[in-house]
């Protein structure tokens, strides 16, 4: 998924490599990228389900706004996945409603 | 008086519609079946869905689907959408963590 | 135009649609004249949502008593809409001594009416609410005590009103009242008169301009109070939360959202532009105020803060009172920013008021008179 | 409490033009913005924008914002990033998340450029993962270097929708088609034209019915809508989509003014201050530039900020009021330049059946997305010419632009005066097949044909902006404007110069009688 060289923007630029976990599994990314940018490179779509119908969502607005690609970082929900820098270490986790529980309440 | 004035003005039935179930709110997962009925409730403003149902007080505080819940609310009552006020912007503008909201700063300020 | 009513309520809070509901449901005929644009746009949509017996002046107590043991618990069922009423108590909390002396004090004073309401130790404090600081050494705590959604409560008071054939209007901003034949009997808008038998003026602030259109003069002004939101958090508790030093009060909703309320100090002498503004100073001081005793709420983002003004009596409760100068009149007002958890108990006494009823409670403490000269 | 001459919300196009503006005339200034990058939305415009030299015609989007960024920061300007501006109080004080704290600033202007946000609409499965605004598909491929999806299905043809489906294209993604409820293309003939020859089919007067799968998008189905914008039975089509953009417009994101107290008012277009022609808001001191104040393009943003500088520059007595009129003359006429046209803002919902000179519009390019071949000879930039290279100008509509009169050193091409005028070929100009004006449209819609170039065959040199390049010697298919294949093609020469910016010119040969259709080549 990620676009190694394009047309108008030339060579991405080089990031260093870092890892962090996914739902406990290793998974590699770039510094500093958001973290959203790693999930996508890596195939994945669901960031949480939602508390009252448990309906998947993901990135919608990619700018910070409309919240929908919250997950839970290193223990903290509501984090908003797409304006959030990836580090080196991170866990990030699938957020059920607002925590990472199966079940919500 | 019109019907935004009037609140016993007869709008008729709640009659189901196809499209229903779809999600207007994202946030707060408000369908239109349910801000279509709060209007034959007498929610009749933006605010008061907003306030009776929770549609536009969500996370992204009403960015996303604002526009969507006005046509809604127009149409039911069949007024022109932009009768209906949208409602106040509240700050802050962007959700801000407890512990950086109490910490303030004031820069150039002389110390006391 | 003219519309006439049994009664006629100025103001669509929970004071005027609680009594519009219940005077509908003894089968009168009510109008109800909102100024704003929406139904319940004054205090009771800018407001912490108690439901508080506990520190209450004497004189409201027996109201706060009498809405939590008759009207409270089967509101949401009575009104067909969740109005969120948790009866989990209230924590009213101390971390010096100087602070538990004046929780000592609210608790002797409130004994003699038979409030359940006690001092306990820092221990039994953690086992009610366990995410409290360590710094809080003792509480004030009344078992009863509870809060509620002071939006859905509002509009659900609307809702079962207008099902009940209460009219409601809005963007009618009432100007005066005028006496016919020596009663109040006429309510005057910028293009209409509404007429009624009865006149009911429960418009928070807006009383006193309105009452002066008779000659009668409530002393009232107002204080701009700031209440904050969060996002939503995994359940925690429900107890209310106060302090002894009144950094801030709240609790949190069925939503998982906090709402609480708090101050800056400066709220009484706040500068405004004519619409409420926040100040920016309030949230980040309520802030503090919250973190100096719910530190595991210290990621919890703020999703928006309000303002609104208190109708801020001098004695500080309300008026709720016939006028004998005016007969025809009642007067809803002055409730000081604790008129929520009343508002039921509230619209119950008018209502009786207006019906000629006995009310069910004493309201002679509250009569638009008591205020007189210092000296 | 740190005071700021003035303070600029918002570093996009609108922004950090008033801050320099103002700058230039002295004013201690400051910017504050949300993003880690300064420029607003220019730094996911990777395209090359429309107007004149003034406004940076054919410079890129990206480019632009870091000229603005220099320009700004020379001044004097102090640009702080990663900043949340959480309130615009009384007394034009400032509050401001940065790092772990929030900071208060008070300044004597306040120049609200906040900009503008997507509109969204709702339907079955719209809060599926797979399911992105069209900014979120520009954010991932042009920011963050990632595809959003494989397969795309585009929702809107205005020139978002139409703007971010070729850049799609040019991350590597297959843009499925592009779906309008409108009968119309909404956005400029010229980027549609550019999308449909690559073979990208157009849906108008159809809407997204559903978009479905497991835990996130795996089909979209479409379908036609009536009159009524009611769906027609039995007109369903499904996509094997992964990915569904949403490009259905913009709205101003005015709330820090309406929180200010500002009176405000609502339109059409978007809910936005009450301003005058200087932006000046009901509350003294307080400005707006940009979107925030009525949705345009980021050229008009540009000129609306430097207005707005200047007008804020006059209200602090920094700039002599008689001054202010001679500086504001300049930019209004600049301004009112780019507001003329078939797009116009005044324009907007109205049906436009000629062009200024008279000339009926193409249907074909408004309903498919690509001029017809019968269409085309009555437009002035085709000019029938069989023994020598000429360029030929597939630009039809008037939009304010005219890079290609400046290109051409040749006196091949006019556009005259009025810069929405409608380019003209003179074949009396000696065509040099440079290919200057190729790479110099904005609309990737001038190309060079030679019908003179062999035998049977004819040479056709159009803009490539896709990776790989093909080299010269490949053969493969000539695509006509609708994208179909028509005839097979060689490539002969893939000219790349820095003068070009990116743009490749790809010349391929084809038999003679395609010479007038064949406008894209693929391997």
């Amino acid at each position: 998924m990620r676009i190694k060289t394009h047309p108008i923007l030339g060579e991405q630029s080089h990031k260093e490599e870092v890892s962090f976990s996914y739902n406990g599994k290793q998974m590699k990314g770039l510094e500093g990228e958001p973290i959203m940018v790693a999930l996508r490179a890596a195939g994945v779509m669901v960031h949480r389900f939602t508390g009252k119908d448990h309906r998947p969502r993901g990135v919608f607005c990619a700018i910070g706004r409309c919240t929908d690609c919250v997950m839970v970082v290193d223990g903290k929900p509501n984090v908003r996945t797409c304006v959030t820098p990836l580090r080196e270490g991170m866990k990030v986790q699938t957020q059920y409603g607002v925590s990472t529980g199966e079940k919500v309440g | 008086m019109n019907v935004l004035e009037d609140r016993s003005i007869d709008i008729g039935p709640f009659v189901s519609q196809g499209d229903d179930e779809t999600i207007i709110c994202r946030c707060e997962e408000i369908s239109k079946g349910e801000i279509r009925k709060a209007v034959h409730e007498g929610m009749y403003t933006m605010t008061e869905v907003k306030r009776f149902l929770r549609a536009g007080m969500g996370l992204c505080q009403g960015q996303t689907c604002g526009k969507l819940v006005r046509s809604i609310i127009a149409r039911e009552l069949g007024v022109n959408p932009l009768d209906l006020e949208l409602p106040p912007s509240r700050p802050p503008v962007r959700p801000v963590k407890m512990d950086v909201l109490a910490s303030e700063e004031f820069p150039g300020a002389e110390k006391s | 135009m003219s519309k006439i009513a049994d009664v006629v309520i100025i103001g669509s809070g929970i004071i005027g649609n609680s009594t519009a509901y219940y005077l509908a449901k003894k089968g009168y005929s009510v109008t109800v004249l909102e100024k704003s644009k929406n139904i319940g746009d004054g205090g009771s949509s800018r407001n912490g949502g108690g439901v508080r017996q506990s520190g209450r002046d004497l004189r409201e107590l027996p109201l706060a008593m009498y809405g939590v043991q008759n009207l409270w618990p089967g509101l949401s069922e009575e009104l067909g809409v969740d109005v969120e009423y948790y009866q989990q108590g209230n924590l009213r909390l101390g971390k010096t001594e100087a602070h538990l002396d004046i929780l000592k004090g609210i608790v002797a004073k409130s004994k003699p009416l038979g409030l359940e309401l006690g001092m306990i130790s820092p221990e039994e404090v953690k086992e009610i609410c366990p995410y409290l600081s360590d710094e809080v050494i003792g509480a004030c705590w009344c078992p009863t005590d509870g809060h509620a959604n002071p939006l859905t409560a509002t509009l659900g008071y609307y809702r079962r009103a207008r099902q009940l054939g209460v009219k409601f209007y809005t963007e009618q901003e009432v100007l005066s009242i005028k006496k016919i034949r020596g009663r109040a009997r006429q309510v005057v808008t910028a293009d209409r008169v509404f007429e009624g038998d009865q006149v009911i003026l429960a418009a928070g602030l807006e009383s006193r301009n309105i009452a002066a259109s008779v000659g009668i003069d409530v002393p009232m002004s107002d204080i701009l109070l700031e209440v904050l939101v969060t996002e939503a958090q995994p359940p925690m508790f429900y107890q209310m939360l106060g302090t002894a030093s009144a950094d801030f009060y709240g609790h949190q909703t069925t939503h998982g959202s906090f709402v609480f309320g708090g101050t800056s100090g400066l709220d009484a002498v706040n500068k405004h532009n004519g619409t409420p503004v926040n100040s920016s100073l309030t949230a980040s001081s309520t802030c503090r105020g919250i973190l100096g005793y719910l530190p595991a709420l210290k990621d919890a983002k703020v999703v928006r803060t309000w303002a609104g003004w208190i109708d801020y009596c001098v004695d500080a409760v309300p008026v709720i009172s016939h006028v004998d100068e005016v007969p025809g009149l009642i007067l809803a007002c002055g409730f000081t920013g604790h008129g929520f958890g009343i508002g039921p108990t509230a619209g119950t006494l008018l209502a009786q008021m207006a019906a000629g009823e006995e009310t069910v409670l004493d309201i002679s403490a509250f009569r638009y008179d008591r205020f007189k000269a210092k000296i | 409490m740190k005071r700021y001459d003035l303070i600029v919300i918002g570093a996009g196009p609108a922004g950090l033009s008033a801050a320099a503006e103002a700058a230039s005339h002295g004013l201690e200034v400051v910017v504050f913005d949300e993003n880690e990058k300064p420029g607003g939305q220019l730094f996911k415009q990777i395209h090359k924008f429309f107007g004149s030299k003034e406004h940076k015609a054919k410079i890129r989007g990206f480019r632009i914002g870091e000229d603005l960024l220099r320009d700004a920061e020379e001044k004097g300007v102090r640009v702080v990033l990663d900043s949340v501006v959480c309130g615009l109080y009384q007394d034009r004080e400032v509050l401001v998340q940065t790092g772990e704290k929030v900071v208060h600033y008070k300044a004597d202007a306040v120049i609200v450029a906040t900009g503008a946000s997507e509109n969204m609409v709702p339907f079955d499965g719209w809060t599926l993962p797979g399911v992105i605004g069209a900014g979120a598909a520009q954010t991932m491929m042009n920011l963050h270097g990632i595809k959003p999806g494989k397969k795309i299905v585009m929702l809107g043809s205005g020139n978002v929708g139409l703007v971010v489906s070729f850049q799609l294209l040019q991350a590597g993604c297959e843009v499925l088609a592009v779906v309008d409820a409108s009968p119309r293309v909404g956005g400029y003939g010229v980027h549609a034209a550019k999308l449909a020859r690559c073979g990208v089919p157009f849906h108008l007067s159809h809407t997204v019915i559903e978009a479905s799968g497991e835990e996130s998008v795996e089909r979209v189905t479409i379908g036609q809508v009536d009159k009524n914008w009611q769906i027609v039975e039995g007109t369903e089509k499904t996509f094997d989509a992964d990915t569904l953009c949403l490009a259905v417009g913009l709205s101003p994101m005015s709330q820090l003014l309406k929180m200010a107290g500002c009176e405000m008012k609502d339109t059409p277009l978007g809910f936005v201050p009450r301003c005058d022609s200087l932006g000046r808001t009901s509350i003294p001191g307080i400005f707006v530039a940009g979107d925030v104040s009525g949705i345009e393009e980021a050229s008009a943003a540009m000129i609306e900020g430097r207005i707005s500088g200047a007008a804020a520059a006059e209200y602090l007595g920094f700039l002599d009021t008689s001054l202010l009129d001679e500086t504001l003359g300049r930019f209004e006429m600049a301004l009112q330049s780019l507001r003329e046209g078939m797009f116009a803002p005044g324009m907007r919902g109205k049906e436009i059946r000629e062009t200024e000179e008279g000339i009926p519009v193409s249907t074909s390019l408004l309903e498919q997305g690509y001029l017809g071949d019968d269409e085309l000879e009555r437009f002035p930039g085709v000019v029938e010419q069989r023994d020598a290279v000429r360029p030929v100008i597939e630009c039809t509509q008037n939009i304010p632009c005219n890079p290609c009169q400046d290109a051409c050193k040749k006196g091949c091409i006019s556009i005259g005066e009025k810069i929405t005028s409608l380019p003209v070929v003179n074949s009396e100009g000696k065509c040099t097949a440079c290919g200057m004006c190729v790479a110099a449209c904005s609309g990737q819609a001038i190309f060079l044909v030679d019908e003179s170039f062999e035998s049977g065959y004819a040479s056709v040199t159009l803009p490539y902006e896709f990776y790989p390049l093909p080299e010269a010697g490949d053969r493969g298919r000539a695509l006509d404007r609708s994208g179909k294949e028509i005839c097979d093609a060689e490539v002969v020469e893939i000219k790349s110069l820095k003068a070009f910016d990116s743009t490749n010119l790809l010349t391929m040969k084809v038999p003679l009688s395609y010479a007038g259709q064949a406008r894209f080549f693929r391997r």
